[in-house]
């Protein structure tokens, strides 16, 4: 599959990206104020190519989508009868998404596992992903929250990504050697028209990746995560690591949402005004930071207090997810939770200290 | 039943049972003809009328809200149309921060006898809606997104911004350490600040031995208002440690009783300002590139009035074109409570706080191009909340109506429409409590200038009841209270 | 939820401009409507009947009617299905005939109002909850703040009845106003020949414990259990000693202190008994002109005093009552004439305010009933009364008419002529206003009987001349100037809101009108109530009042109490706020904004909360908006109640 | 009505399901046969799944859960306490507590709600063939013993000595007064009722649930003991039996959580690596030993 790679000369990317999303809404970075966010992409638009402030994991699992319409119908010859009638009907877009990272990419992965994978498949997500084509920007510059490479992700991951696009060469001069990693990716970057890559762009494209792999690591040697499940299960019941570790959180839920990994959504019931007949059920984003997250109808709750959210956080990231799935851990190292946050907290700092910590004070 | 396409338009009315809702019973009584537009919506009193709900008509899809309660005096319950006068003219004055024309929201006072007066009020102000025709939706607007480009400039500061040298601010940082030192044995902890994940970014701490103590820095990256942190401190002794504009929020934290001053000790420092690193990471960031935006200096030293930021490329910057909004207008430099170490921050050099940038370019802009505007901001709201959790003053946190269902003000949907009423929702719930500590607008990760419809609230608040927040700890927040007569709210003559 | 409607025609009321079958057809296809109907007169016995037939047909548990005001007959069908054992509060009206069909003729646009309502009523019902009314038990006395007529008159009216009363006077004796009086028109009987009587009946009353010389200073709880505290003002004498032998008045050197109970027509003891028939019948220090208190030394009366009931240290007391009503009796004040610099003000010795004036005539009065003139004590032989002053005149705040100063005026120049049988007296008036029974045949004895020259017209300026006062004014009915010469010049002042009544009212909270009078419930229907339950209004504290109002309005309140009284048990009205004690973060925005102090703290499991004192609330609902988390909601009229009207109709 | 969504171009408009089997999201809607006020807060509701098909091929084990929902409202988690050995409906049992379930008080017969069910594990109720059955309830906690109790009864030959020890607070608190009175008067079974405040008229026991459970002292021996009620007195209960020999192994409870999905996707009720709606509810004393201790 690798070998399957087509080169991009800088002037031309708006162009060949016209025609990889032909019959596809293409999502792209933009600038909005002061934030770079995935926006469908108009034809010939030049695509901005900084890494954007929210990942694009709304464009297969959408902030908010409705699961179903419910309509009541009146039985004509007796009001008192009322049937109701569901309609699961919902709009899949075939959609290209481009300028997404390495982390972002994976981040579907990390979802895959869950939603496709698990005890039951999800068919709103399963379609979603099925109709769009991920087309990934590798990094090649390390910024100062990032840290893909602790966590089994890194540059230039292709996990998740259809095709992998990786900037080769400087200025006007330079360009993408765009490798495809599926089979989809290989057919619609062959809808491009594009030339091959040759030896010397791939082995530029490597270089790149192994330059950013070096500056990631020249910034912060990637610690050995393997025991880190079973390093904060002992921690659970250290109330004071907790204690200390969330001080400062806010319990708000921007690290949960700019996390491209973080899956997890509520489920409720709107009527809609007018007759009254009529109304939906919503899947909407939701935040394990968020004391109603756990909050029984009762009042009672599991996770009272931000310090056991947070526990839950860090733990579902680096203990359970990885200890139900293959020691994948379900953080890609992106570091928006860290520069989104309100106060910096920051994941990294919690997942080395529970891990070790814990032979300084054994008080778990 | 038929629908009446283009020859009604629709109209919200809510009337007090005892006054207005008979009145236009006596109108009705009187055979006095008038719009079929109106639906009213009858409730106990005026002062049971949620501006909230004017808002949610309003956005939607109502043309026009009409409220109408006893006449000043005349309130069966004494006082609910006083509150009521109050809370809607607050609202009125808000209204056109959205992009919606007030003309469309109007409050009055008819008595149970006044059937003519009723038939008037209601045909001059639908007569009015009809002019102003059908209501358009702000989430149908088309997008306003003036380009806050790379290297904006702000207005100059109202004083000059120089930190002391080093050598003095180490000293005073060390007298600081000190006072806290030997505060800490009676408290729970200190909460101040310390180096955070980046030389660029300060985290709070929170010091509870007296080795922590070591780790509090003090300087132009200590952007956050630790106020926020001490309703949960509730019942236990804390200190914080403020800058001068927080220190407003403490104060209005003591005025509302949510914390006890007997629970609080305040330090304080003067400020010379606090940069918003947003503005400092643009200035820094490469040409666009394949870059990440996340880059970081190596190391950030404070030179009087300007940062140096070591790294790849050593960067020096006024600190007058990097600093916070706020401080460009900030006239507290000196916390104005607590135990302050260093008093001697600069005042300001002009007549006095004039309108925040931000809230300026909102004035420029038209009613269409502000709903255009929030529609195309509030597009990305995550509702991630962190405004809210931000906020010192936004005390209900795990209640907040945002989510709840009983009250069940907004959905769960993600479009514009819901995160928008929840911006006024949060904007109304601050009038008069908002120190305008913008750490709304901080907090937010995707950067949506949220501060911008308080400081338009604090405007109103201003103008209407001549009061600021956070500045006397004996005052009452001007909407928990009333005047018989109010000195800047004209009747309103319908 | 199984709802009902019915859609009303009231004849052609409703009928005639709205499709009303065709309602009741829409608002079938509603949620959770499971029956709908029209109905000719839903009101009339056939139309109540039909409604509780469809409710146990159908097993409704909800009914929304559509037709007239709910402020007619909300009570009507809240009673209708109760009757068919549904809860009260399960029920909405739509108002489609004052709201509808009244004012506009469109019938397309009436109709489709008309379901609209409809629709909202449903869903606003869809939301209902049955409420409960809870029963308390009340303190079966009555508080009575004023002592006079019409204080006394309720007093004695509740007393009569059976019950206690605390009756707390400002004054150290009952008798307010009337007592000052010389005689009352029509009829000229004797004033404190027919209200003694009344005040002895007061004193001696068993069942009615008398406060004079006190105040109320707070008041607390709610209709039925009242707490009240009651300031008793030091008097300096031991009353329960004082025998009224008036032995200290004799003997008091300090006689220059102001006589306030003969309008400061001269001058009394420091010591004293403000008149020979008060009750309580006691002697009061004024220490403000003591000499024991001014000086440190004297001490005379407490030498004389054969009881040795003189008490130079005694301090103010506060005794709680305990009552379950309150009725307030507060009386009026006098216009400040000095306000009037055409009429001296107040710097003409001989123009003096009709209230001095009846005490000039009064035998009991500071001139023994000579009329004499302050100035220099010559008896008057015109005397020039002047009416509206303070009354009826914007320029000074008070448009208002004071309703008796016309009858007292024309009483008191018959008194003149009685009194100094060669005397004149002229009246400057603007309307007369004998609207009385036997009022106008007075004013008319007064002009034709006794010669009482009325000039109609308006006095421009009193001008001392000699030892005359020469009034000069404009005759309108003969359009020339008039200048009468005069010895004595009576100003009929108007009524006023007693002073400290808006202090008063606020403790009651109670409302009251732009010049201090206290609202009453309804001008028409309910003028002895207040909107603050158990709080009753007797007298001139409501407008001004002659006598027999006054005394009318006494019984009337008397009769309230007692009637409220007469059950066993209250129900408190559960259209009120109520907590959500898992929601509340204890911020108490709620407790400072509620106008009846009916939200208090209390504390659960060591957190603050708000609490509603159901008895007090009286379900106006601004803590609701004031609370941010909408954790005190207004029972009936809850957040999601009002929010599911709008979105029925702005969602659509 | 047009209440599909008008497609746009380039948009496939797609059905995703039209019942809970093939869309796990989307509810069965299934019609109120019949209702029971149990106690003041709880109610019981019947309900059969429209679809006739669904209904009749609708299988489950005692002790799965579904989630049942009123359109508009939303949904909850309630065990299915009818046995599958008796499917003319399926039956929930509610506790009156926050918005959804206030709102399910006030269904009558004949009104709509949603099915999502089976969903999660169930009692291991092969394996206890042939053993002794203790079966300890508190409160609404009895609703789950309710479907394996009358499972067993169903097949009564299978089980052992079969004892069940029912408490509530009061007598007016205690549901299921019918099947109570039924089992009190079987032979093959042993019934006890204890409530914490008795009326002076009360026959059975009066106590706390523990402490009439060490009176009754049942054996360990060849046994299980089945628990469900509020945490605490799981916890006393647990002690109770650990006194009477009873191994972690012997024990089993089922577990509440907060849930959305049910089916182990949206995140909310995990215990560590164990989510509750699809790794249980139910688990031996010696699994949720081994779980965090988050509950």
């Amino acid at each position: 599959m690798m070998s399957f790679a087509r080169y991009i000369a800088r002037g031309e990317l708006a162009r060949a990206l016209d025609d990889m999303a032909r019959g596809r809404v293409a999502y792209a970075p933009r600038r909005e104020g002061d934030a770079v966010v995935f926006r469908p992409r108009a034809e010939g638009e030049e695509p901005l190519l900084a890494r954007a402030t929210v990942p694009p994991k709304g464009v297969i699992f959408p902030q908010s989508e409705r699961l179903f319409a419910f309509i009541r119908e009146k039985d004509p010859n007796d009001p008192g009868r009322t049937t109701v009638r569901l309609d699961s009907t919902v709009d899949i877009e075939p959609a290209l998404i481009f300028g997404g990272r390495p982390c972002d990419a994976r981040g579907f992965h990390i979802f895959d596992r869950v939603y496709l994978n698990g005890p039951y498949r999800d068919p709103y997500y399963a379609a979603r992903r099925e109709a769009t084509v991920v087309v990934t920007l590798a990094c090649t510059k390390a910024g100062s929250t990032c840290f893909c490479h602790w966590t089994g992700c890194g540059p230039a991951d292709a996990t998740g990504s259809d095709i992998l696009l990786t900037p080769v060469g400087g200025g006007d001069e330079g360009g993408f050697v765009a490798m495809a990693v599926t089979e989809r990716g290989c057919a619609v970057l062959e809808q491009a028209n594009l030339p091959e890559a040759d030896a010397a762009r791939m082995d530029a494209a490597q270089a790149v990746h192994a330059a950013t792999q070096a500056a990631l690591d020249a910034q912060s040697p990637a610690p050995d995560l393997s025991a880190t499940p079973a390093r904060l299960l002992e921690r659970f019941s250290d109330a004071d690591f907790w204690r200390d570790m969330s001080d400062k959180c806010l319990s708000c839920g921007a690290c949960t949402y700019l996390c491209p990994t973080c899956y997890c959504f509520n489920i409720t019931d709107e009527n809609d005004g007018g007759d009254g007949m009529r109304g939906r059920r919503l899947r909407s984003w939701d935040n394990c930071m968020s004391s109603l997250f756990t909050r029984e109808a009762s009042g009672h709750n599991p996770r009272m207090g931000k310090a056991l959210r947070l526990r839950n956080r860090v733990g579902h990231k680096f203990s359970y997810y990885p200890q139900l799935h293959e020691g994948v851990v379900s953080c890609n190292g992106c570091g928006r939770c860290i520069t989104g946050c309100p106060v910096s907290v920051d994941i990294r700092e919690m997942v080395v200290r529970a891990t070790q910590a814990n032979e300084e004070t054994p008080n778990a | 039943m038929p629908v009446l396409k283009g020859k009604e338009l629709r109209v919200v009315g809510f009337l007090c049972n005892w006054c207005s809702y008979g009145g236009a019973d006596t109108a009705g009584v009187g055979r006095f003809s008038q719009p079929t537009d109106l639906r009213i919506i009858r409730v106990p009193c005026s002062g049971r009328v949620d501006p909230m709900f004017v808002v949610k008509a309003l956005l939607g899809g109502a043309d026009g809200v009409l409220v109408s309660g006893c006449h000043p005096r005349d309130c069966h319950y004494s006082q609910g149309n006083f509150y009521a006068r109050r809370r809607l003219e607050t609202l009125k004055t808000f209204l056109p921060a959205l992009g919606i024309d007030p003309d469309r929201f109007q409050y009055t006072w008819v008595s149970a006898s006044e059937g003519q007066r009723w038939k008037n009020v209601v045909s001059t102000f639908v007569e009015k809606v009809h002019q102003l025709g059908h209501a358009p939706r702000i989430e149908e607007a088309a997008p306003y997104l003036p380009l806050a480009e790379k290297g904006d400039t702000l207005p100059a500061p109202l004083r000059p911004l120089a930190w002391p040298a080093a050598g003095t601010l180490t000293a005073s940082l060390e007298q600081l350490r000190e006072k806290i030192r030997a505060a800490l044995p009676e408290l729970d902890c200190v909460i101040g600040w310390q180096q955070g994940f980046d030389a660029l970014h300060a985290t709070p701490l929170f010091m509870r031995k007296p080795e922590d103590v070591d780790k509090l820095t003090w300087g132009p990256l200590n952007v956050h208002n630790l106020a926020t942190y001490l309703p949960q401190f509730k019942n236990r002794k804390v200190g914080v440690v403020v800058k001068g504009c927080d220190s407003r929020s403490v104060i209005e934290l003591l005025q509302e009783k949510l914390v006890e001053p007997d629970n609080v000790r305040v330090f304080g420092m003067a400020c010379e300002g606090v940069v918003d690193v947003e503005r400092v990471r643009k200035a820094m960031e490469p040409a666009e590139g394949a870059a990440c935006t996340d880059v970081a200096p190596a190391a950030v030293a404070v030179e009087g009035d300007g940062l140096a930021f070591e790294g790849d490329t050593p960067v020096r910057l006024k600190l007058a074109d990097v600093v916070a909004e706020k401080c460009r207008t900030c006239d507290t430099p000196v916390p104005l409570l607590g135990d302050v170490v260093e008093g001697n921050a600069s005042a300001p050099a002009g007549p006095g706080p004039d309108a925040p940038p931000s809230l300026e370019a909102l004035d420029a802009m038209t009613p269409e191009q502000r709903r255009g505007f929030w529609r195309a901001q509030m597009d990305r709201c995550l509702r991630c909340y962190a405004c809210r959790n931000a906020c010192p003053m936004c005390v209900c946190r795990d209640h907040c109506i945002a989510e709840s269902r009983d009250p069940h003000w907004t959905t769960q949907e993600g479009n514009v429409r819901e995160k928008l009423q929840f911006q006024v929702i949060h904007a109304l719930h601050l009038a008069g409590r908002c120190t305008e500590c913008g750490e709304c607008q901080r907090a937010c990760p995707v950067n949506i200038p949220v501060l911008a419809l308080k400081q338009w609230m604090n405007r109103s608040v201003l103008t209407l009841f001549d009061y600021r927040a956070g500045v006397d700890v004996n005052a009452v927040p001007p909407l928990l209270a009333f005047a018989v007569e109010e000195k800047n709210i004209k009747e309103h003559g319908l | 939820m199984r709802i009902g409607v019915f859609v009303c025609h009231c004849g052609s009321n409703i009928g005639g401009t709205v499709d009303v079958p065709g309602v009741a057809q829409v608002a079938r296809a509603y949620p959770d409507v499971v029956f709908s109907s029209d109905t000719m007169y839903a009101c009339s016995e056939p139309g109540q009947a039909a409604i509780v037939d469809a409710i146990r047909e159908h097993a409704l548990d909800g009914v929304v009617v559509a037709s007239c005001t709910p402020r007619m007959h909300e009570p009507t069908f809240r009673r209708t299905v109760e009757r068919a054992g549904l809860n009260r509060y399960m029920f909405e009206m739509a108002n489609i005939r004052e709201h509808v069909s009244w004012i506009g003729k469109d019938r397309e646009a009436n109709s489709n109002k008309a379901a609209e309502l409809v629709r909202m009523a449903v869903e606003k019902l869809r939301l209902n909850a049955p409420l409960y009314p809870k029963s308390f038990d009340v303190t079966k006395r009555v508080l009575v703040i004023g002592g006079g007529v019409a204080g006394i008159q309720a007093a004695l009216d509740c007393a009569d009845g059976g019950i206690e009363v605390v009756l707390v006077e400002r004054e150290s004796t009952i008798g307010g106003k009337m007592a000052k009086l010389d005689k009352t028109f029509p009829t000229v009987d004797c004033s404190s020949c027919i209200l003694g009587p009344k005040m002895v009946d007061v004193s001696q009353h068993p069942n009615i414990r008398l406060y004079a010389h006190a105040e109320v200073e707070k008041i607390g709880g709610y209709v039925g259990n009242f707490k009240v505290d009651v300031r008793r003002k030091a008097t300096y004498v031991d009353w329960e000693l004082c025998t009224g032998c008036g032995l200290c008045m004799e003997k008091c050197p300090s006689k220059k202190s102001p006589d306030a109970f003969n309008e400061h027509v001269g001058v009394t003891t420091s010591i004293n008994i403000p008149f020979p028939q008060a009750i309580p019948k006691k002697a009061i220090i004024d220490p403000t002109s003591c000499r024991q208190f001014v000086k440190g030394k004297c001490g005379v009366c407490a030498k004389v005093c054969p009881t040795g009931a003189i008490r130079y240290d005694m301090e103010d007391q506060v005794v709680t009552e305990e009552v379950g009503a309150i009725i307030t009796a507060t009386g009026y004040d006098l216009f400040d004439y000095t306000r009037y610099a055409e009429y001296g003000g107040g710097r003409y010795p001989d123009v003096i305010t009709s209230l001095q004036y009846e005490r000039l005539l009064s035998a009991s009065g500071p001139t023994g009933g000579h009329v004499k003139r302050p100035s220099d004590g010559k008896e008057p032989k015109t005397v020039v009364f002047i009416q509206c002053v303070g009354s009826r005149d914007r320029s000074v705040d008070r448009p208002y008419c004071s309703g008796f100063c016309c009858m007292y005026t024309a009483k008191q120049a018959v008194l003149t002529k009685d009194h100094i049988p060669d005397s004149r007296s002229y009246v400057f008036y603007m309307d007369i206003r004998a609207n009385g029974k036997m009022y106008e045949e007075f004013t008319r004895r007064a002009m034709e009987e006794y010669g009482v020259q009325y000039v109609r017209g308006r006095v421009s300026m009193i001008v001392p001349q000699g030892d005359k006062y020469l009034v000069r004014g404009v005759d309108t009915l003969l359009g020339e100037q008039v200048e009468v010469p005069a010895d004595l010049v009576v100003l009929a002042v108007g009524a006023e809101s007693s002073h400290g009544a808006p202090q008063l009212a606020e403790k009651l909270r109670i409302s009251y009108d732009n010049y201090g009078f206290f609202m009453e419930s309804h001008c028409k229907l309910r003028p002895v109530e207040t909107n603050t339950a158990g709080v009753y209004l007797a007298g001139a504290c409501q407008g001004p009042k002659d006598i027999p109002s006054s005394v009318g309005q006494g019984s009337a309140a008397a009769a309230k109490v007692l009637g409220l009284f007469s059950r066993g048990r209250l129900e408190s009205d559960p259209q009120i706020s109520q907590v959500d004690v898992r929601r509340c973060v204890g911020c108490g925005k709620c407790i400072t904004t509620c106008p009846y102090g009916a939200i208090e703290w209390m504390e659960l499991r060591g957190e603050m909360k708000a609490r509603v004192i159901e008895t007090v609330c009286q379900g106006c609902g601004i803590c609701t908006v004031t609370c941010p988390q909408g954790a005190i909601q207004l029972q009936h009229f809850t957040d999601n109640q009002i929010l599911a009207e709008v979105n029925a109709l702005c969602l659509s | 009505m047009p209440d599909a969504i008008t497609p746009q171009a380039g948009v496939h408009a797609t059905t995703l399901g039209t019942g809970f089997t093939d869309n796990p999201y989307l509810p069965d809607v299934a019609t109120v046969l019949e209702t029971v006020q149990e106690t003041p807060a709880i109610k019981t509701l019947r309900v059969r799944i429209d679809d006739p098909a669904r209904m009749e091929s609708f299988r489950f084990n005692p002790g799965q859960v579904g989630q049942l929902s009123l359109f508009g409202v939303g949904e909850s988690t309630f065990v299915i306490n009818s046995p599958p050995t008796r499917m003319d409906y399926l039956q929930f049992s509610i506790m009156r507590a926050g918005e959804v379930t206030a709102a399910l008080h006030g269904l009558k017969p004949g009104d709509k709600v949603g099915v999502r069910a089976p969903l999660g594990n169930w009692f291991p109720y092969e394996d206890m063939r042939g053993k002794d059955i203790v079966f300890v309830g508190g409160g609404i906690g009895m609703a789950p013993l309710r479907t394996l109790l009358l499972y067993m009864l169903d097949n009564r030959a299978d089980y052992g000595n079969i004892t069940l020890l029912y408490g509530a607070r009061t007598p007016t608190d205690m549901a299921f007064r019918d099947d109570v009175q039924e089992w009190l008067g079987r032979s093959d079974m042993q019934t006890t009722l204890t409530v914490d405040q008795a009326p002076e008229d009360w026959p059975h026991r009066a106590g706390l649930i523990p402490h009439v459970l060490l009176d009754l002292a049942p054996s360990n021996a060849n046994s299980v003991a089945v628990l469900c009620g509020p945490p605490i007195m799981i916890k006393f209960t647990v002690e109770a039996l650990k006194k009477l020999h009873f191994a972690d192994e012997q024990i089993y409870t089922t577990l509440e959580r907060r849930m959305k999905c049910g089916i182990g996707i949206c995140g909310r009720c995990n215990i560590g690596t164990k989510y509750v709606c699809v790794d249980g509810p139910v688990f031996t004393y010696a699994e949720l030993k081994d779980l965090p201790n988050e509950l």
